[in-house]
């Protein structure tokens, strides 16, 4: 199995769990994060003293799906994350060994 | 029937204490809720710890000792209840005869029992201006030892020479008539008063870790809960009806009843210049709509009636107070040049601005002159400057006023509450 | 010795107002922590600030020229302190004058300071609707702008034809008496009015990204911070007695004493009715006690009886704010079916809401005709709503109204305060 | 000339007794706020609309029914507007007759429309206790049921047996004067009772899961927001004024006005003694400057001062106030370990400080006596207790009182009201 | 060396810890995060309009773990976290490559 | 590619940013986190009840980097992190098999 990893803008959130959804990919997790990278906060002032705010609010989205239709998932993370701008974020894939669903010891495929 | 009037009178006269008192009373919250805004969620516990308990102390220091030294109040209040009389009827008759003697357009009289209560609330917002500026990384319990030194010497002792009518040590008198000095409400008597204490304070204490940087860079440190700050602002503002609003200190005539009116009018207009000097300042330095500045406008133009809010006109008023929002702005920014750490900008609002109102009374009163003023704020301070930096300076040789530098980064509320404000949000 | 009941009667009056006056200056905080409670966390600072800068401004403009359109009470209120006397005491004998010539039972005599500090808050009122309804999404400066515009002529001229007792556009009279239109308070002439100017905004300005779906779904934004919005409405209710109860205009004899009496009573009772009217309504509709709803309905029950409060029995009060409290949630849920995004719900509770508190004064008040107080209605809602139209168009065809997509994605607290409401917390 | 010295008596006293119920109203904030701080952020919607509800509940099933019960009031109050004079006229000539008879001096007479507005927000007090205690995990429904019965039944049964002057049951007498018995504003008969009725719904409900171990270990759920609770300690403060002050009935003469001043001034005294005693003895039992004690402190202080706040010199008030503070802690660890889980110390603060508050009233007031204040708490706590035992098991026989397991673990927030009070935190 | 990744439901954190302590598992990090899977949010309305509260609350517990006790370490939260409710979570496991302790330096199984 | 995650103190990041900025890693995600391991949480009373807090609030860095400079970055995150006290946290390393780029849709080291 693979685990995608997708750093997203947060308000695409919606757009790509529905893009997921069509693939028929409805399992994921979402974490709340900072993202630093070639979107650089902005400056900022508070009361007259200047500071960047150096970290910008991302949406972490993890899924992890059979190898086989890790490319299709990796494909409708990118068109529906997409906004064409910078800071639109990144995928990244690796692998799984091993999966267990707590509620039925199930394991692996059948787990997800 | 004219001791029913007076009975009357009396008993306007009395709510109308009371009433104000309370709304002083009242800005304990105010206080509570804007310096709870103002600093960082980890030392939000223990700024409210501090000002619920700096509010409670200073309500008994001044009762045991503090309305002695300033009114001759009585040590312990003993005899308030029947203001020394020996009976209820006798103080009926007493205050009779008092009132008689004032005449219905004389002095006030009212009850003595709502005079302390008036006063108490005083004391409370002086040192409430103390904690703000000492937030995040001074000892409680070290600072709870200043309130009680301040509360019952330091405040009472400048207080006695100006409302109490005494001599300054013996040596000069200070208080209005005789020397031109007027603090209508406490621009200077209260404001610049707590803001010297705190000054003091603030320089043996030093910076917050993280706050400037080694280069000299001013490294802001956000408020982490505006929506509080406002309300404090509010709450403030409302309060500030009954601080000035009471000061005219009778209400049942009606000259007395006109200058109340005008108070509560001119102290809302000043306060809304200040919204706007504010405002305008921050936009034109900083780019942006600076609400924390706009919070500290309104304080700054309440802060600068203070001193006389009944003789200038309502537009005067405004443009006093936005003045004061001006003023504010830049002294924030300049303080924080200077290293000075002022989490909630206590010092600039009551201490710069507190100047400010003292110095602008004899523009519409002519009671006071510019000597006298500047005099009399150099007074106060100098007293209230150094009495406070050798207390302070005897608690830090003795106790220690700073928390630790492990203990600050994890922040005040575990070391000195053990008690997170928001422990379920993350931070 | 009569002349000393007339000044008693002068300061209990003035003081009347003043604490009515303070109460109402309190709804400023209300308001602002409702609407910082209904907002996303990302529009908080910026509510706030519009808040905080508005009443600043209503202040301010009602003074320099507003009071005097609405009043005739003098430009810059220059001659306010002595309410034009020349001296201290000639004010007192002209007041003497004024009150022996109304008679103890007349007409109130009181301090025009007071008066004024009664009616600016007023203004402030009408315009704190307004930024609930457009929250979110619109330029802090342009709104300000309006802001100025609404408080200097727009609420005054409409407050002249009605309490100012002038003829609308010199052509026919609306004021109590001669035309059988009542609005004790101000459901049409504070409420509606408000609510109007903000339909003007809200219909030129569109609704938040993302509220209405392409197949024309509701999706819901839930408020950020519920207990700011509690609080928020607390304080209304609190501040509401003030409203209403100032608005009887005399507290000292028995008749206008007992009214005041009656009229917090009744305001309690319709606020408590509106409370239960919308809960039970919201539990049929939706199967939850809906707190939003509950709050909307105690708001709802104050406006709807603030067209008269003071000649319902309690019962009927209650019964009234009951009916708002359900009026009060099917408004909502309409307005949103017809897209018309208000945030906070102040389009249906003042607007909606406040023509009905109109068409029910002639149920228990005979000087009322249903068809006046439609007619009255109809004339304030064109005048605000068109004259609304104009200045919001004028605005957004000049400087624009509106803050990009972009921004309203990051939050309008980013692009027009640079400064998030609570920094630490995530989002 | 007499007549309208007694106008304005009526008027004054009147106006005395609105603006302390506004202030006892806006305690109904007060409990909001703090209940909101001291629960888990998953059941603060639902808290919050609780209080919102009770109070509206309480000020309708007050003015159906209880209000008569206790004060032979009317039901549904339909004369109160005239007090049952058939015109204006009457009303005026029938409130001066009633003043001659009473004499300037004498018994108060005021506006019964303010009589009822200041009786009412005591009922909401009373209810208010109990949405503390049982937080968390009862369901809102039958909460409210509940709180039909309390307001309209429970309350004003024993109202009417103490400040109602009625036989209790018919048997006996409990109202001052004839018994010993000297409850001045309600240590006893609102604040006792109060948690007489939380304490039955408590120990039928049981506690929040996961609150007690298996082997018996405390495991504290902190609040989740305590600048709310603040916020709501500071408010009740404040309410307290008028709570205690109204309850002196009369503020036109000087005895009177002097009784009222001594009132707020030993109220506040005692609430800063509760601060102090609670602070110091958290510190030396738990080691830590315990915020949320130091809140209650202040609420025990007030408590405690309530049953006699007229009397005491303002130094034994103060120490009146520390005591309770003291008992407050151990109260409040010792019902823990008893593993009755009250989430924020209501039966402690109302209840076991409200009879320590009643037994201190022989102290200073020579009418009362320790049997006399004994059997008096008991006839009222037995009263409470075993009412709101039979109606908490009925509602809890017909329709269940507690959530389920499920839904506490979500939080009451979805399950009763499908609304987070913060959606857009993580928890 | 292994790292087990736990997305469990909130109220089981305590059980899952305590059942690792007995495993002699100490080390964990924790996250909150929101999950989106077979447990359905539940629909609610807000102000009269509909929407589905779709991301479920859920803990994520990252633990690093020698290889060899990898199987109890799973076994220990697959039975704790365990409620026989839909909704009750995953376990992914995957590799590690290489562990640091910043404090000293050491590395792989020294560093857990 | 690898995935460095560091488990830090909070008032670290910013003295780890600028240590990976030095080595030109510009490109990071930050999670809040709560840790438990050997540094213990501190036990508190909260009305007169004791409860240990058992986690420690932490900081979870993610860098992924080329392998080439992956053992500069270790480096990096080491030194800057390091306070000499318990709790100073972990470095765990594992592999990225593929990484894109969302707004060009570039792969593996060019996406980062
Ligand atoms: N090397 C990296 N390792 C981990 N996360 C990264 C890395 N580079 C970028 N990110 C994450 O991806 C987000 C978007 O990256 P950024 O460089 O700003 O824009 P873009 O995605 O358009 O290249 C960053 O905010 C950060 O959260
Ligand atoms: N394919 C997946 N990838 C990542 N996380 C998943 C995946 N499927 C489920 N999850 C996480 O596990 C949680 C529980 O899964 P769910 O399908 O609701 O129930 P169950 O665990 O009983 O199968 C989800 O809320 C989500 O956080
Ligand atoms: N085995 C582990 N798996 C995952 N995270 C761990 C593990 N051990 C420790 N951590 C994380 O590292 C942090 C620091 O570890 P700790 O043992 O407290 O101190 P040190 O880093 O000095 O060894 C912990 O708070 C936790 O977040």
């Amino acid at each position: 199995m693979k685990l995608i990893t997708a750093i997203i803008k947060p308000h695409r959130l919606e757009e790509v769990r529905d893009a997921l959804s069509i693939e028929n990919i409805s399992g994921l997790t979402v974490t709340e994060v900072k993202g630093y990278g070639r979107q650089k906060g902005h400056a900022e002032l508070y009361r007259g003293a200047e500071y960047v705010v150096a970290f910008v609010p991302k949406i972490k989205v993890e899924i992890v799906v059979e190898d086989s239709i890790a490319s299709k998932a990796i494909d409708a993370v990118v068109s529906s994350a997409n906004t064409n701008s910078i800071g639109d974020g990144k995928i990244f894939v690796s692998t799984i060994e091993h999966a267990v669903r707590i509620r039925t010891g199930e394991i692996n495929d059948q787990a997800l | 029937m004219e001791a029913q009037i007076f009975q009357l009178q009396y008993a306007i006269d009395t709510f109308y204490f009371l009433v104000c008192g309370a709304l002083v009373m009242w800005m304990a919250a105010g206080f509570s809720m804007l310096e709870a805004g103002l600093v960082r969620t980890k030392s939000t516990t223990e700024i409210l710890t501090k000002n619920i308990a700096l509010f409670a102390i200073a309500c008994v220091m001044y009762l045991l000792v503090g309305y002695d030294i300033m009114y001759d109040g009585g040590m312990l209040l003993a005899d308030i209840a029947l203001d020394g009389a020996s009976s209820a009827d006798e103080l009926v008759s007493s205050v009779l005869a008092e009132s008689s003697e004032a005449g219905f357009d004389g002095g006030s009289v009212y009850s003595n029992a709502s005079d302390f209560f008036f006063q108490v609330v005083f004391v409370a917002t002086a040192m409430s201006i103390v904690s703000g500026a000492v937030a995040e990384r001074m000892k409680l319990w070290s600072f709870l030892l200043f309130t009680v030194v301040m509360t019952s010497v330091i405040y009472p002792m400048e207080g006695s020479w100006t409302w109490g009518g005494k001599d300054v040590f013996g040596m000069f008198a200070l208080q209005v008539g005789d020397t031109g000095f007027s603090d209508f409400a406490g621009s200077g008597i209260v404001h610049m008063a707590g803001a010297a204490a705190a000054l003091a304070g603030v320089l043996l204490l030093g910076a917050r870790k993280g706050k400037y940087g080694p280069n000299g860079q001013v490294k802001p440190i956000p408020g982490a809960n505006l929506p509080l700050a406002t309300l404090g602002t509010f709450i403030l503002w409302m309060g500030w009806f009954g601080f000035n609003g009471g000061s005219v200190l009778k209400l049942g005539d009606i000259s007395n009843a006109n200058a109340v009116a005008m108070v509560f009018l001119n102290t809302n207009a000043a306060a809304a210049g200040g919204v706007i000097g504010a405002l305008l300042t921050a936009r034109l330095l900083f780019g942006k709509a600076d609400l924390t500045m706009c919070l500290n406008g309104a304080l700054a133009g309440l802060v600068a009636i203070t001193a006389e809010p009944s003789t200038p006109t309502p537009l005067l008023a405004t443009l006093f107070g936005a003045a004061a929002g001006i003023i504010v702005v830049y002294s924030i920014v300049l303080l924080d040049k200077l290293r000075i750490d002022d989490p909630v900008g206590a010092i600039s609002v009551h201490g710069v601005v507190g100047f400010f109102g003292l110095m602008i009374v004899p523009l519409t009163n002519d009671g006071a002159s510019f000597a006298a003023q500047a005099f009399g704020a150099l007074v106060i301070f100098a007293w209230v400057f150094i009495a406070s930096l050798v207390t302070w300076g005897l608690i830090k040789a003795i106790v220690g006023i700073r928390i630790s530098d492990e203990e600050e980064y994890e922040g005040a509320d575990v070391s000195e509450c053990g008690m997170e404000a928001y422990p379920e949000f993350t931070r």
